[in-house]
């Protein structure tokens, strides 16, 4: 091949949009709606594995929270036909993210596995990914954290403690992929088996509405679950094609 | 106008005065502004810096606040001075003469403090320079597909053309006044003027190398504040993802711009006692210019409007409704009335004229606009797509006192200036004035007949 | 040893009358120094060519390539991808290439200017401080006492208010 | 946070300046990371730096004993997980317990035993040997002068042998004051299942294989018996396990998490619950058309329950009620489940007899998708009766005011807290010579301790677990220190081991540790031979149920499918009766377990306190539920704070208007207005309990907290709520799309409308 003809080539594979379809996996969780009972165990089991900081009244009420996945609760109707719908909300590791396009420093990016990556060290905090995430799932450290004493000893040491001025959101629990991926290699596997990771949530979750896997995989469960006609993205209508995928709620024919 | 006949010296002699001789009255102002600089702009970013950005009432999903708003404030404020000076030389415009140079320097100076927000405003402002692109040791570069690195670019050239687009002008003036001091003034000034001498190959290329110049700044100063919209109008926020919004931006841009211009040239007037320089005639034209951007500026906040009114969905509808009727509503109906409605007042010339009505409308209009850039961080970031997620905010203390710090900064970067640079070009204003005859021939000759 | 005579005038037109005739008397390159810009000089001393055009032109052809090559280039270097676009992304790369053409062009212009007026001046040259004020100075250079003596005739008699002599630069 | 006061402030702003400026940049830009992950100096053997090692164990952050798995690094638990193989929970945990670690990692612990000297105010920290030998001193005495029941302890609810092992210390003690107190436990249910099944164990509820669940007032996914458990069989019965999608149904007069997960909630009047049960079953009787032999009689009991009549007493129209009958009886499996706020009122046993005669009238007993009955616990049997009511404590508060209680020894209840203010339990306490605390925290009953033994948590001791309800079979599952202890703390067990020591119990107490006792205790159920020691020899079989976090035999309960003798005749539900005047207490106050907080019990825990709750995002405070309606005719908007006043005290909290609370009910959260118990709980929002009036349930005479009348005052003070959520309203977006459940007809089916990629591997 001459030289032109490497360079067309190069210049084709650096043309073509999205090629995260060709990534080693493509992580997905589908959230059943119709499972979700709005407990907020994922939610504790996040702050556990995440060493996701303890807040504080004061700053809570600042609005300050920091939960990289919240339950949203949407009411619907009026007393007495009221009926209370609940959403979990967390990253969802948009293909087309707009978080990642807008950082200037690169801090987020889509890596090898189609998760959208936060690198902590490289945040300058400009907070714009938070500003272009219609989720609303990024969270900033806006002071120092505290673990007083012995609380630090919880302290996960498989996923950083981030500082002041640092984005951070869910990482899907990238510390226990990293460990399924090294397990698989350590075993000879080419890949992760179907159900070997699970985040925290998806692992604690008691109604069993969260399924994680590699929609890559066709057998997977994930891909079964994502197979359900009642399979919808929040938002669609921005087109960030999302990871996460929602199964939408059954209503019950109620006649009263 | 009513412009007294001047001789070139008296030109000489009133700007050197104005650098040498330093009243009272200027140094206590200059020592204000710097005790504001310091208490209310390091002071609190220092403090900030230690405790983090929490210090400042930003929350989630509000990420952005004040700091972000007196950026493009200043940004914008910077649009005057450079484009208009570029645009009317390039269209030979004499009255621009006695203004340009303030007006470029309040350009630079508001370019820096804009400089600053973003320093302020960052989380981690020790590592900004890892958004400016150089080699390094990580081969880590910036994400040039970034809406704010196309910032970082825009305005890093536009700070570079302004320094060099106001020293370029001031050469000349630089060698006029090296020649009339002594001490470390003349030194200085001796660096500063490079040897100048006002040859007429010197002019000629000044002249080509100022047009060039021109030529490029004016497509410059568009494009900053296009690129500083697109900050916000690439997301997709709810009132923010508009199409308008880069004319919108560079529309408020010269119009904030422009009132500053009014407000510094008043006080220039006024304080350094040029009131035979700057006249009657620069009040009206601004006033005319103002009124043009204030019907413009009119116009595209109804076109905003309308979009949202037009698309019929939710997201729209309750941010625009909460801009308009929401707690921050009163706001807003302030920044209509400063920035829409009393600039009507342009329509008459007597108004236009008059100097302290003038800058009272300039101080408005400058409120207005940069309660406009408040509305725009404070009304949409809180209403966005997911209601669960909806939240208020509310500046605090120290973003406040930072910003009232800013204007500290600007007032003594500009005190600094006024006795370095002379604040109205030595050259062009001469150029304006009827050209000397030649006394002896014309004695002569009239004697020989 | 040249010897530079300089004569200070009230008014540019004389100053232009002085300096053409100067050229008109066989003098090398007599220059005006002055307070404003004087029109109509090129009809006296002759039109100047103008190369900071030039600079200005390959400046900002060297900023428009290199900007794209400098986003093209670190994004090739460095391959993530960010919300699914393509390495190179032409649209937001253009706006790199805006800025860094216009930033170039500046610069460009400016080296341009300094280089063809030869500015910074390093050392003293002829000049005279009331020129810029407002006297309009010619300087012409002559090679010995004689041509000085010629040049100050001319000057006198174009009205010069003072005639200086001056040391050469060389 | 960052330590700065205002004064720092000050000389920061003054020692201000670009230099400065620059110094703090350049500080921020090379400090070195914070380091919270402190390595060991010298690592113990058992781990290796950088591995993870996973420990089962059992939860007892509730009573219903999942089994979990803690992951430890360098000795450290880090995470709480569900232990897959315990069939209580299947691997799946809830908030609380995975909020276990700041149980075991909470700032406020106590960190050795301490001692309120005679004249001081504030407790010096002894020595355990100085501490036990103490409190041993004082029992010899008691004991020497044959007052052995004067002295008393009063423990949170343990089962399984460190229950039995606290019942035979004070036996051999010669008292009969060993009680338990939990506010929450439900007598008024195992007094329904004993009435009507003669059943003395919990059934288990098989939601998973119900396709159509009528709960009358328990939040079985939230806070009621095993919610874990409950919230398994929920989502498999919503997953069709039974075939079809199951549809649940909620009765209550204020949504909870149940109920906002139900496909229908129902208000009915706070305490017809029960008429409401009993005019469904007359409709399944008379107009369905029951089968069963015992027919007539079952018609002669409903007779007065006739549909307008129930109609009218509940406040449910009369067709919701034909409709409600005839789904539960058609259904496949119709389960009806009673309790919370239902059990709560003054006909609260008859209540909860007639939700589950339902069960006995659809068929259901001892079927899939039904009511399945548990043994009779392995271990622990005799502790199941040391559970207090109210009645009981009143008589023990009674007792103390009498000075016939020397001694009275706590161990992690506190009743101080969650008995109402009434019942003047603190003042009793004070008259108590010697209150020995054996708490890890210092909560409102442990403040009033002179001496205080404090214990391990659960993660760094011994003990076993057999989960009551079970699963229709026996499980047990034994619990292992996973940590190293922390502080100078020791086990409840080995504390009481080594009391019995020192007063000179060593023949009846002979174990070293509870360890010892333990394996001890397990040789018998080892000796059983039933299940799980194919494995040989005992040191074998303890190694396997350790390692697996679980045993367990196939033993079911018992599987009769009728009724106690005569019941059917007795069944019937008087109205509720309220404490105060409709006219001077217009609104029944509806007094709820907090999702997040428990009874209060979790509110020293940080995660707990930062969990917004799930129905109204509230975090770190009390709120008062309103129905928008009645906010209202009051005039009140959300952060107006009231004064909440009953006959017997006032509370004040601000108002959350509520859409899904009846207009005449007042919804308040347990769990907050602590005085003491740590940074995190104390002086947060207010406490219920403490205004509830002193009405008992007929029958068993346990308080009947949801039998309070109050009033609303406004104060005219606003405050803000903290909370978490912003509007919970969709305004058309469509973020929580729904379809039909007809069109919805198999679980999985039919093509997505997301592609999914196919990708060689």
């Amino acid at each position: 091949m001459s030289f032109m003809d490497t360079l067309r080539t190069r210049w084709q594979e650096y043309r073509k949009p999205g090629y995260y379809d060709e990534f080693d996996y493509a992580w997905t969780m589908t959230i059943d709606l119709d499972r979700c009972t709005g407990c907020g165990a994922c939610v504790t089991a996040c702050q556990a594995e995440n060493n996701i900081p303890l807040v504080g009244e004061t700053e809570l009420a600042r609005g300050r929270e920091m939960q990289w996945i919240r339950i949203e609760r949407y009411w619907e109707g009026e007393y007495p036909n009221v009926k209370l719908n609940f959403i979990p909300m967390l990253c969802q590791h948009c293909d087309a993210a707009p978080c990642e396009t807008v950082c200037p420093v690169s801090a987020t990016y889509h890596n090898q596995d189609g998760l959208n990556a936060q690198v902590y060290n490289r945040c300058i905090g400009t907070r714009s990914c938070a500003v272009y995430c219609p989720y609303e799932v990024r969270y900033f450290n806006y002071y120092d954290h505290e673990w007083p004493s012995p609380l630090d000893q919880q302290l996960n040491p498989d996923v950083s403690v981030r500082e002041k001025g640092v984005m951070e959101k869910c990482t899907f629990c990238i510390q226990r992929i990293r460990q399924a991926k090294d397990t698989a290699k350590d075993d000879g596997r080419r890949r992760v088996l179907d159900g070997e990771v699970q985040p925290a949530c998806v692992q604690t979750c008691a109604t069993e509405a969260m399924v994680f896997g590699d929609r890559n995989d066709p057998q997977s469960q994930v891909s079964q679950s994502m197979n359900d006609p009642r399979a919808y993205h929040v938002l669609e209508e921005v087109n960030t094609a999302p990871s996460v995928v929602y199964l939408k709620k059954v209503e019950a024919n109620v006649s009263t | 106008m009513s412009q007294r006949e001047i001789a070139y010296s008296e030109v000489n002699d009133d700007i050197v005065r104005s650098l040498v001789v330093t009243g009272r009255n200027y140094y206590i102002t200059l020592a204000v502004s710097i005790l504001v600089t310091f208490a209310c702009f390091f002071g609190p970013w220092f403090y900030q810096i230690q405790y983090g950005i929490g210090a400042a009432g930003m929350n989630h999903p509000t990420v952005w606040g004040t700091y972000l708003a007196s950026f493009i404030f200043w940004i914008g404020l910077s649009h005057s001075g450079t484009l208009l000076s570029a645009v009317l030389h390039l269209t030979n415009s004499e009255w621009r003469k006695a203004m340009y140079r303030s007006a470029e320097a309040m350009t630079l100076f508001s370019v820096m403090v804009a400089a600053t927000m973003v320093m302020v405003h960052v989380g981690r402002p020790w590592f900004v320079h890892w958004a400016v692109p150089y080699p390094n040791q990580m081969e880590m570069w910036p994400n040039f597909r970034s809406p704010l690195m196309f910032d970082v670019m825009a305005i890093t050239t536009y700070m570079t053309g302004s320094i060099i687009f106001i020293y370029m002008g001031t050469i000349p003036d630089f060698a006029a006044v090296r020649d009339r001091t002594t001490g470390w003034r003349h030194h200085m000034y001796v660096l500063l003027s490079l040897g100048w001498r006002g040859t007429d190959t010197e002019w000629h290329r000044l002249h080509w190398a100022y047009t060039f110049l021109a030529v490029l700044i004016v497509p410059l100063a568009v494009s900053v504040h296009s690129i500083v919209s697109w900050d916000f109008a690439l997301s997709i926020v709810p009132a923010l993802h508009q199409t308008i919004f880069a004319p919108y931006f560079v529309v408020g841009a010269i119009y904030s711009g422009t009132a500053g211009i009014v407000t510094v040239m008043f006080v220039l007037r006024k304080y350094m006692k040029f009131e035979h320089l700057i006249t009657k005639l620069h009040f009206d034209n601004l006033g005319k210019l103002l009124l043009v951007m204030s019907l413009l500026w009119t116009y595209i906040n109804a076109v905003e409007l309308f979009t949202g009114w037009y698309s019929e969905s939710s997201e729209e509808y309750e941010a625009l409704g909460f801009r308009l009727f929401g707690f921050y509503g009163p706001l807003y109906w302030e920044m209509i009335l400063f920035c829409a409605v009393a600039p009507l007042l342009l329509i008459s010339k007597r108004f236009r004229t008059s100097f302290v009505p003038m800058l009272i409308l300039s101080i408005a209009i400058n409120i207005g606009m940069y309660t406009e850039r408040f509305l725009i961080v404070a009304t949409s970031l809180p209403r966005q797509y997911l209601p669960d997620a909806w939240g208020m905010y509310y500046p605090s203390l120290v973003e406040i006192l930072i910003m009232i710090g800013s204007f500290g900064m600007f007032t003594t970067l500009f005190l600094i200036f006024v006795k370095i640079f002379p604040s109205v070009s030595l050259y062009e204003v001469k150029e304006t004035l009827p050209e000397p005859q030649p006394k002896l021939r014309t004695q002569s000759e009239s004697g020989a007949s | 040893m040249a010897i530079n005579a300089l004569g200070l005038f009230d008014a540019p037109s004389s100053a232009l009358e002085a300096a053409g005739e100067l050229k008109g008397a066989g003098f090398e390159a007599p220059e005006i120094i002055s307070p404003i810009p004087i029109h109509g000089v090129e009809k006296v001393l002759g039109k100047k060519k103008n190369i900071i055009k030039r600079f200005t032109f390959f400046g900002a052809l060297f900023g428009g390539i290199g900007g794209f090559a400098l986003a093209a280039g670190t994004a090739v270097l460095y391959v993530h991808v960010t919300g699914g676009r393509p390495v190179i992304a032409i649209p937001p790369f253009l706006i790199i290439t805006y800025e860094l053409t216009i930033l170039c062009g500046i610069l460009a212009t400016v080296a341009g200017f300094f280089l063809s007026s030869r500015l910074p001046a390093m050392r003293d040259r002829v000049y005279a401080p009331e020129a810029a004020v407002d006297k309009f100075a010619v300087t012409v250079e002559c090679e010995d006492s004689e041509q000085f003596r010629r040049a100050h005739e001319i000057l006198q008699n174009a009205g010069a208010e003072e005639i200086r002599e001056l040391g050469g630069s060389e | 946070m960052s330590g700065i006061d205002r004064r720092d402030f000050l000389k920061l702003a003054g020692a201000g300046g670009a230099g400065a400026g620059a110094g703090f940049m350049i500080r921020e830009s090379i400090k070195h990371p914070v380091e919270h992950l402190v390595p060991y100096p010298s690592p113990p053997e058992e781990f290796s730096p950088g591995i993870a090692t996973w420990y089962n164990t059992v939860c007892t952050m509730c009573s219903a004993g999942c089994g979990i798995t803690v992951r430890t690094r360098e000795g450290r638990a880090k995470k709480i997980e569900g232990n897959p193989a315990h069939p209580v929970s299947e691997g799946r945990l809830c908030a609380h317990g995975q909020a276990g670690l700041q149980v075991l990692y909470n700032p406020d612990r106590l960190t050795g035993p301490m001692a309120r000297t005679a004249g001081s105010e504030d407790l010096a920290p002894i020595t355990w040997a100085a501490g036990i030998s103490q409190l041993a001193t004082r029992i010899r005495e008691i004991q020497s002068s044959g007052q052995g029941n004067s002295v008393c302890f009063l423990s949170e609810g343990v089962g399984g042998h460190l229950g039995v092992l606290q019942k035979n210390f004070m036996e051999q003690l010669g008292s009969t004051r060993y009680h338990q107190y939990d506010f929450a436990y439900p007598h008024t249910l195992y007094s329904a299942i004993q009435n009507l099944f003669g059943e003395s164990q919990l059934p288990y509820y098989d939601l998973a294989n119900a396709d159509y669940v009528l709960s009358f007032g328990a939040d079985y996914l939230s806070t009621w018996i095993s919610p874990v458990q409950h919230s398994l069989g929920f989502g498999r019965s919503r997953h069709g396990a039974s075939g079809t999608r199951g549809q649940f149904v909620q009765i209550e007069p204020r949504m909870s998490v149940s109920g906002a997960s139900a496909d229908q909630w129902i208000a009915a009047n706070p305490g017809t619950e029960g008429i409401l049960a009993l005019g469904i079953a007359n409709y399944i009787v008379n107009e369905i058309g029951y089968e069963g032999a015992d027919r007539q009689e079952w018609v002669g009991s409903l007779a007065p329950y006739a549909l307008n009549t129930v109609s009218e007493n509940t406040g449910v129209s009369a067709s919701v009620i034909s409709h409600l009958a005839e789904s539960l009886a058609t259904a496949q499996s119709g389960l009806a489940i009673g309790g919370g706020s239902a059990g709560n009122n003054t006909n609260g046993v008859d209540t909860l007899v007639a939700v589950n005669a339902l069960n006995y009238l659809v068929g259901n007993l001892g079927n899939e998708g039904g009511l399945v009955f548990n043994p009779s616990p392995v271990i622990g049997e005799e502790v199941s009766g040391a559970q207090a009511t109210y009645s009981d404590m009143l008589e023990l508060a009674e007792a103390a005011r009498d000075g016939q209680i020397q001694v009275l020894i706590i161990n992690q209840t506190n009743p101080v807290f969650n008995l109402p203010e009434v019942a003047q339990f603190r003042e009793a306490i004070e008259q108590i010579p010697l209150v020995v605390s054996l708490s890890s925290f210092i909560d409102e009953t442990s403040a009033l301790a002179t001496l205080i033994l404090p214990s391990h948590t659960y993660l760094e001791s011994w003990g076993d677990t057999f989960p009551k309800p079970g699963v229709g079979f026996s499980v047990g599952a034994i619990s292992q220190p996973v940590v190293s202890p922390l502080f100078n703390t020791r086990a409840t067990g080995d504390i009481i081991l080594g009391l019995a020591k020192e007063i000179g119990l060593s023949e009846a107490f002979p174990w070293s540790d509870m360890e010892e006792y333990l394996k001890q205790g397990w040789q018998e159920i080892y000796a059983r031979g039933n299940a799980g020691n194919d494995s040989g020899d005992f040191e074998a079989f303890w190694t396997d149920v350790v390692r697996a976090g679980i045993w367990g035999e196939n033993v079911r309960g018992s599987d009769s499918t009728g009724l106690a003798e005569g019941v059917i005749g007795t069944i019937g539900v008087a109205l509720p009766s309220f404490s105060g005047s409709s006219d001077d207490y217009p609104y029944v106050l509806h007094p709820f377990v907090s999702d997040t907080l428990e009874d209060g019990s979790a509110a020293n825990l940080p995660w707990m306190q930062e969990l917004p709750d799930p129905l109204t995002s509230i975090v770190y405070g009390s709120w008062v539920e309103l129905n928008p309606s009645t906010a209202n005719n009051l005039n009140l908007e959300e952060g107006d704070v009231v004064e909440i006043q009953s006959p017997h005290g006032i509370v004040t909290a601000p108002v959350f208007i509520y859409p899904a609370i009846m207009p005449g009910v007042i919804g308040m959260p347990i769990g907050q207005g602590h005085t003491d118990y740590g940074r995190y709980a104390s002086g947060r929002g207010t406490n219920p309990i403490q205004i509830l009036s002193p009405q008992l349930e007929q029958e068993t005479g346990d308080l009947a907290w949801a039998a309070t009348r109050v009033s609303i005052t406004a104060t005219g003070r606003r405050v803000n709520i903290v909370k978490t959520g912003g509007l919970a309203r969709e305004l058309g977006r469509e973020i929580v799309q729904k379809v039909d459940a007809e069109e919805h007809t198999t679980p999985i089916a039919g093509l997505s409308s997301i592609p999914v990629k196919v990708v060689q591997s």
